[in-house]
């Protein structure tokens, strides 16, 4: 038997050239006579803008031009929101690439220098003069949701990009009939997402042809391609948009930003290469942030712990204006997701979109689900609290039970498989969640503070099928293409439409197709992240890039097989029908020996000598995949902390995660996501916030105030799965690449609330600074 | 990000950097550039030239000469955090050189360097305080020495005149004391929130003397004068540690630095705390 | 005002007129090819352009090009042994310490740091030995797996 | 951001009013100034060198000396750019009597952007104090030489 490489933990083949400093990011491009663009952006959190005086900067050593809004209003159209969530009174207010009156957050452009070197560049930044008129500024959802706040766009009356909600089951009955109501108030703190590689772009542009290449650090380059025709008036069939090596995302790399067109811009009218690399200073006032909600949430149940109903208002703050897919993150990724894997059978949420004088949200990691499996999972809590119940056993009473063919929700969701009572009961007994009780009562009594967190979740990613997305407001598609060539020596090369970013599906892939087809993975080549060569896709982001990606890949490699077989039966003289595909090779059923390899047949399928009759020569194929739903992973996931009375430090002792992503392609890979997800979701509990001070200055702006997990602080996190495959999916896959973020959070934070509650401590905003839990405590402990 | 530009001297001597530093107005020194260059980066400083000091030979090291440890300026923090003689000598200057920022920039920042900015959440300036260090400095109007608790005068702000150099830093043998560093670290630039230094003489399990200094909660460290009277005399346990170190709160007056991460009434309250910290950690040293 | 200055980066000789203000992470990175060292933030924190300065681990982007005159430096382009993989290099790609892989060099090279110090860490001093370097990707956890593995090999060698 | 200070001088207010409100006296005071010219009543131009140590930065603005109520009250508008940023504060003077002194209660908020408010948010507070005790130790001293 061939050694399956589907389910094996191989190496990953992107590694040699990571390792060895040899692969090429954005900003490593050197292209002959390049030049360097930096931008000027706003002080201010809101101002109108008057005279600009770039007389002095232009004048400046090395400096080839400098461009205001005026300069770009022609040839940069504003930028484009692509995910118009209908049913929501969506107000898009205009984006310009550069600010010509208004200036609405701290980092809105309102230059641009182009010079010889980067050096040159920030000299003549500094010698740009802009008169601001400083308007009053907010930066609170809720208060800008308020009568009275400053008002950020003139045609948008309270601030409201949107109003959107949902709502299904009897609501106010589950709420006039509830034996028990827990209400509370929550803050999902604004996150900037830190990929360690800043942004950056190159463009250039023939002049004579019309030709531009883009180089961008971006998720979804054909997304890119089309939008940069839109708003560069570069068509599409003119551009090339290149991502090469992209050092993460976290979903700051799917929208699409001003400084790539404007770098575009300035190559278009300086016919040289220009380049544009964000500092990371600049990456935390221009890179979009996530999460940034504040919501209420109060959830219905009986006294014996059944859940029957949850409703919420939310206020999202969207930033200044909305990135390129932001409406759809606290509203169809999050709204849709409350009932949970409880079924809960009555849910309402009215979720606000609000304008703010902030850098603009977009999706962080999770998009959406964080923020619902965080309303959920806590209130389950509280619940269990409230009726002196374990949070363990209150989720048993409510989880679903198990199925495998769909289950459907009160938002309209049809749950793919899933088996949330096994992941808890494994999670539970795995970590001795009895014996850890006992300690914690036992350490109680010493006076010492050790809090057990629960949170178990589903969450649907896989984003998937497009009539979908067409009912939803996405203004694209979401199905994925593969292209699967064999090469006369049987080797493979492999075209997609996604586009990874360090997650590792150059191996992932390769696995894929060498199963499919009968190749070893190093005999497979994955290319990806070229408009130029790969076929149209959408992107990598909502854990799709497998789930969606590796479907496309998975049929087009069957399409193959298909054609091998055909042509393998020619070979040996057999009937097709009495072909199979066994152990890597293509066979006569019963006749092992009489078989063709992957090479035999790829080598006549190419020069195509002996060919059975109507088929066509070469051994390629190509798949367009649309998926049938989406796919919904889920988990469960412990967190153990102790805090520290006197300091209010939390130490994080334990975690240990269950995560069931359907049959592992790679169990290595998975997880080291689960391992990079959950220490992403740990940061929003225990450390990380954007914080804005009054006049709308982002006082968290670098690496020195925004504090990032760090190993030294972290446990050992300890990964285990189940494996519950998705009945829709060709390879029954769900995808990994948001669930240890969805669960991470609020595990460690009902930690933190249960090793508080014996002085009755109930809420504490995020991050747990050591001086937010030391106040909690003395507040608690002085009312008593 | 991109410095401004400057003129860039390099200076062979202590003689030759004074001579360079009263012929170039506003210019200031490297040595190893972790204090500065952060600035230079962020064109938050724009001195018109730098004059590097970093290459003068005599400046660096660490000695011991009759019961006097003496460490150059440009010593990088990680030389001193590994010497057995500053761990024999000043236990609590190990301790904190070994907690400033991380490996990387502890092998290059220098302890001149270091003091000589002055940062209030910088480590080291406690840890002189309280060990009653004395700091070299050359400059025009020739040799003099100053003691660390009047070397540093507030934020980013010292004794050290405009052509002054700091050649080193001395400190009087500890061998009969224990010392230690208390560190409260910020989560993200690894600066002190709080850093608290103790030193403690004893005579068995009775404190004969305390020395302690406070750092990262006022412009400039301050020395705990309650908490040392408080100490002195009383056995070091638990009960008699935490009293004194309650008394932390006297020395702090109403400067204490407050930020987003931590305000200043909290770090008034983390005080007594970290002091207790320090002192424990010292007096077992001690005996 | 250029300086002439000498820096042998990986065994070969870069003699070059600098702009004094110029930071050594830009001067290796603009030499044509040495773009393996990155540069991930402006404050010293990230550890992404970690290199080793005279056989030490610094942080280029605090260094200034002109304070490397007459050092010799090792980047992650020179680690390995004529193409034979420095233990490191293997122990990352073995225990997939790496996802996007932009922090990579510099967490190579500051698991290097470490290793010259105290060549057989526990997992604790292998997380306090790279407080300096940050990963968004991984979690650290199979950077700590990968920097354990190097450590052996390297003490069976 | 808010500053909130007391300072005590041992003259009484009329006596301290007159310099409180001579701009060569307050570009004397201010630290760094470099130059105060008249653009309009109680309003001038101002160009500051304003640092510590090596962090420096040059703000271009205007001061406004508002609201006068003498020998007890004025507010101090001031406003001004530079390289590093903008600095928008705004300051109420409180002058009482005080045993045949003054006793000069200072309340004030700034607002501060750019690279300071980005990155230097720690030691803003400690900043504006020290650059504040400064202003009123130089006058102070204007005092007693007279």
């Amino acid at each position: 038997m061939a050694t399956r490489l589907f389910g094996s933990g191989i190496r990953r083949r992107e590694d040699p050239r990571l390792i060895t400093g040899s692969a090429t990011y954005t900003d490593d491009l050197a292209l002959p006579g390049m030049v360097h663009a930096a931008m000027l952006r706003s002080p201010h959190a809101h101002a109108t803008v008057g005279a600009i005086n770039i007389s002095r900067a232009q004048a400046a050593p090395g400096v080839l031009a400098v461009y205001t809004g005026k300069d770009t209003r022609e040839g940069l159209q504003p930028m484009p929101c692509a995910w118009l969530v209908p049913d929501a009174d969506l107000k898009v207010a205009t984006y310009p690439c550069i600010a010509t009156d208004t200036v609405r957050y701290v980092g809105d452009i309102v230059a641009v220098v182009v010079a010889e070197d980067c050096y040159q560049a920030y000299d003549a930044l500094d010698l740009i003069d802009v008169e601001y008129d400083a308007l009053p500024s907010v930066t609170n959802p809720a208060e800008a949701a308020r009568a009275g706040a400053p008002q950020l766009h003139a045609d948008v009356d309270k601030n409201q990009a949107f109003h959107w909600a949902v709502s299904g089951g009897d609501v106010d009955a589950a709420f006039k009939d509830a034996e028990v109501v827990v209400k509370e108030r929550i803050v999902q703190q604004r996150l900037i997402p830190n990929a360690m590689e800043p942004r950056a772009a190159v463009a250039q542009y023939n002049q004579a042809s019309g030709d531009l290449t883009l180089w961008n650090t971006t998720q979804n380059p054909h997304i890119l391609r089309f939008l940069n025709s839109v708003v560069t008036g570069v068509p599409e069939d003119r551009a090339r948009v290149i991502a090469p090596e992209v050092g993460g995302g976290f979903g700051s790399k799917i929208p699409v930003y001003p400084g790539e067109f404007i770098t575009v811009f300035c190559a278009k009218q300086l016919g040289r290469p220009v380049k544009w690399n964000e500092t990371r200073s600049e990456n935390y006032q221009a890179t979009t942030h996530g999460r940034d909600h504040v919501q209420e949430v109060e959830l219905a149940a009986k006294k014996d712990g059944t859940i029957t109903g949850l409703r919420c208002t939310v206020w999202a703050g969207m930033g200044a204006y909305l990135s390129t897919a932001a409406p759809g993150i606290p509203t169809i990724l999050h709204g849709l997701m409350l009932p949970a894997c409880y079924g809960i059978p009555a849910v309402k949420e009215d979720v606000y979109g609000v304008y703010t004088n902030t850098t603009p949200v977009e999706a962080y990691r999770g998009a959406g689900r964080p923020e619902a499996t965080f309303m959920v999972e806590r209130m389950v809590d509280r619940l269990a609290g409230e009726i002196g119940m374990d949070p363990a056993d209150v989720r048993k009473k409510n989880l679903i039970a198990a199925f495998d063919d769909g289950h459907d929700t009160v938002t309209g969701l049809t749950y793919d498989s899933g088996d949330y009572p096994t992941a808890l009961e494994k999670l539970l007994s795995h970590a001795d969640y009895t014996a850890l009780r006992t300690e914690q009562a036992t350490a109680r009594t010493s006076g010492r503070h050790i809090g057990l967190g629960l949170s178990t979740y589903v969450e649907m990613c896989g984003l998937g099928p497009s009539q979908v997305a067409g009912a939803i407001g996405f203004q694209g598609g979401l199905w994925e293409s593969a292209i699967v060539r064999v090469h006369p020596t049987g080797k493979v090369h492999v075209f997609i439409g996604t586009s990874p970013h360090g997650q590792g599906e150059e191996t992932t892939f390769a696995q894929i197709v060498a199963d499919e087809i009968g190749v070893g993975a190093d005999d497979v080549k994955v290319i990806h992240g070229d408009t130029d060569t790969t076929p149209m896709g959408w992107g990598t982001y909502g854990s799709r890039t497998t789930a969606v990606g590796g479907a496309a890949l998975a049929k087009a490699a069957r399409k193959v097989r298909d054609k091998a077989k055909v042509i393998a039966a020619h070979l040996l003289e057999a009937a097709v029908e009495d072909m199979e595909f066994v152990d890597g090779k293509y066979s006569v059923k019963g006749s092992p020996d009489k078989a063709k390899s992957l090479a035999d047949v790829a080598l006549m399928a190419n020069v195509a000598w002996n060919m059975p009759a109507d088929v066509e020569a070469g051994l390629e194929a190509s798949t367009f995949y649309d998926p049938p739903n989406f796919t919904f992973p889920f988990g469960a996931h412990l967190a153990v902390v102790e805090v520290d009375p006197a300091t209010g430090q939390v130490d994080l002792k334990r975690y240990v995660a269950i995560d069931d992503c359907g049959p592992q392609i790679n169990p290595v890979i998975v997880e080291g996501q689960v391992h990079g997800g959950v220490v992403q979701g740990i940061g929003q509990a225990l450390w990380e916030h954007a914080i804005y001070d009054d006049s709308g200055q982002l006082v968290t702006g670098s690496l020195l105030d925004y504090a990032l997990p760090r190993a030294a602080r972290l446990p050992e996190i300890e990964v285990l799965s189940t494996v519950t495959p998705s009945p829709h999916h060709p390879l029954g896959v769900k995808g990994i690449g948001e669930a240890g973020t969805i669960a991470s959070t609020v595990a460690v934070y009902n930690a933190v609330m249960d090793a508080l509650s014996p002085l009755g401590v109930e809420a504490i905003d995020m991050p747990f600074t050591p001086e937010r839990v030391w106040r909690a405590i003395q507040q608690a402990t002085k009312g008593h | 990000m991109y410095p401004a530009d400057f003129a860039y001297y390099r200076a062979s001597s202590v003689q030759d950097a004074g001579r360079l530093l009263s012929e170039h107005p506003g210019a200031k020194l490297l040595a190893g550039g972790h204090s500065l260059i952060p600035l230079l980066k962020l064109r938050l400083a724009v001195p018109p030239a730098l004059i590097d000091v970093g290459r003068i030979a005599d400046l660096s090291g660490i000695s011991v000469a009759s019961d006097r440890l003496r460490i150059g300026a440009l010593t990088p923090h990680a030389e001193v955090a590994a010497s057995s003689e500053v761990a024999t000598h000043a236990a609590a200057l190990a301790d904190a050189a070994g907690q400033i920022g991380d490996p990387a920039v502890r092998n290059r920042g220098t302890v001149g360097g270091n003091i000589a900015h002055a940062d209030p959440a910088s480590d080291l300036p406690a840890v002189l305080c309280a060990l009653d260090a004395s700091i070299g400095i050359v400059g025009a109007g020739g040799d003099r020495t100053v003691s660390a608790g009047e070397f540093f005068l507030g934020m980013m702000t010292t004794a050290l005149g405009e052509d002054e150099i700091v050649t080193h830093v001395e400190i009087h043998s500890g061998q009969e004391h224990g010392s230690a560093y208390a560190k409260f670290p910020h989560p993200a630039s690894r600066f002190a929130v709080i850093g608290v230094a103790a030193v403690v003489t004893a005579d068995g399990d009775t404190c004969r003397s305390a020395a302690v200094a406070l750092g990262g909660l006022l412009p400039a460290p301050v020395r705990a004068s309650h908490v040392e009277q408080a100490i002195g005399g009383q056995p070091l346990n638990e009960a008699s540690i935490t009293e004194a170190a309650a008394r932390a709160g006297d020395d702090l007056g109403d400067e204490i630095l407050g930020d987003v991460f931590a305000s200043a009434d909290y770090r008034q309250a983390m005080a007594p705390v970290y002091v207790a910290r320090a002192l424990t950690a010292a007096a077992a040293r001690a005996r | 005002m250029k300086v002439p200055i000498d820096i042998t980066i990986n065994g070969r000789s870069y003699q070059r007129d600098v702009e004094p203000r110029q930071l050594l992470v830009h001067f290796i990175r603009d030499l044509g090819g040495l773009t393996g060292t990155k540069v991930g933030c402006d404050t010293s924190q990230c550890g992404s352009c970690t290199v080793l300065l005279d056989g030490v681990a610094v942080k280029s982007c605090t260094c200034l090009a002109v304070q490397a005159d007459g050092a010799s430096m090792t980047t992650i382009e020179g680690l390995a042994d004529q193409g034979t993989l420095h233990p490191l290099q293997e122990a990352f790609w073995e225990k997939h310490g790496l996802q996007c892989g932009f922090c990579t060099p510099g967490m190579i090279l500051a698991s290097h740091e470490l290793l010259r110090h105290n060549p057989d860490p526990s997992d604790a001093d292998i997380r306090h030995g790279l407080e300096g370097n940050l990963c968004r990707c991984t979690g650290y956890q199979n950077i700590v797996r990968a920097v354990r593995h190097a450590a052996d090999a390297l003490a069976e060698k | 951001m808010e500053l909130t200070a007391s300072y005590r001088f041992d003259v009484p207010p009329a006596t301290l009013w007159p310099l409180l409100v001579d701009p060569a006296v307050v570009a004397s005071c201010l630290p760094g100034c470099e130059a105060l010219e008249p653009v309009g009543p109680d309003a001038y131009r101002a160009v500051l060198t304003v640092g510590i140590a090596a962090v420096t930065g040059r703000y271009e603005g205007t001061v406004t000396l508002a609201d006068q109520r003498p020998p007890h009250a004025y507010r101090l508008v001031v406003t001004g750019k530079g390289r590093a940023g903008f600095v928008n504060g705004e300051a109420s003077l409180d002058l009482q009597e005080d045993g045949g002194g003054t006793r000069l209660g200072v309340q004030g908020r700034a607002e501060v952007g750019g690279t300071i408010a980005r990155v230097g948010q720690r030691l803003l507070g400690s900043a504006s104090k020290m650059m504040m005790d400064g202003f009123f130790e130089c006058l102070r001293k204007r005092t007693e030489t007279g």
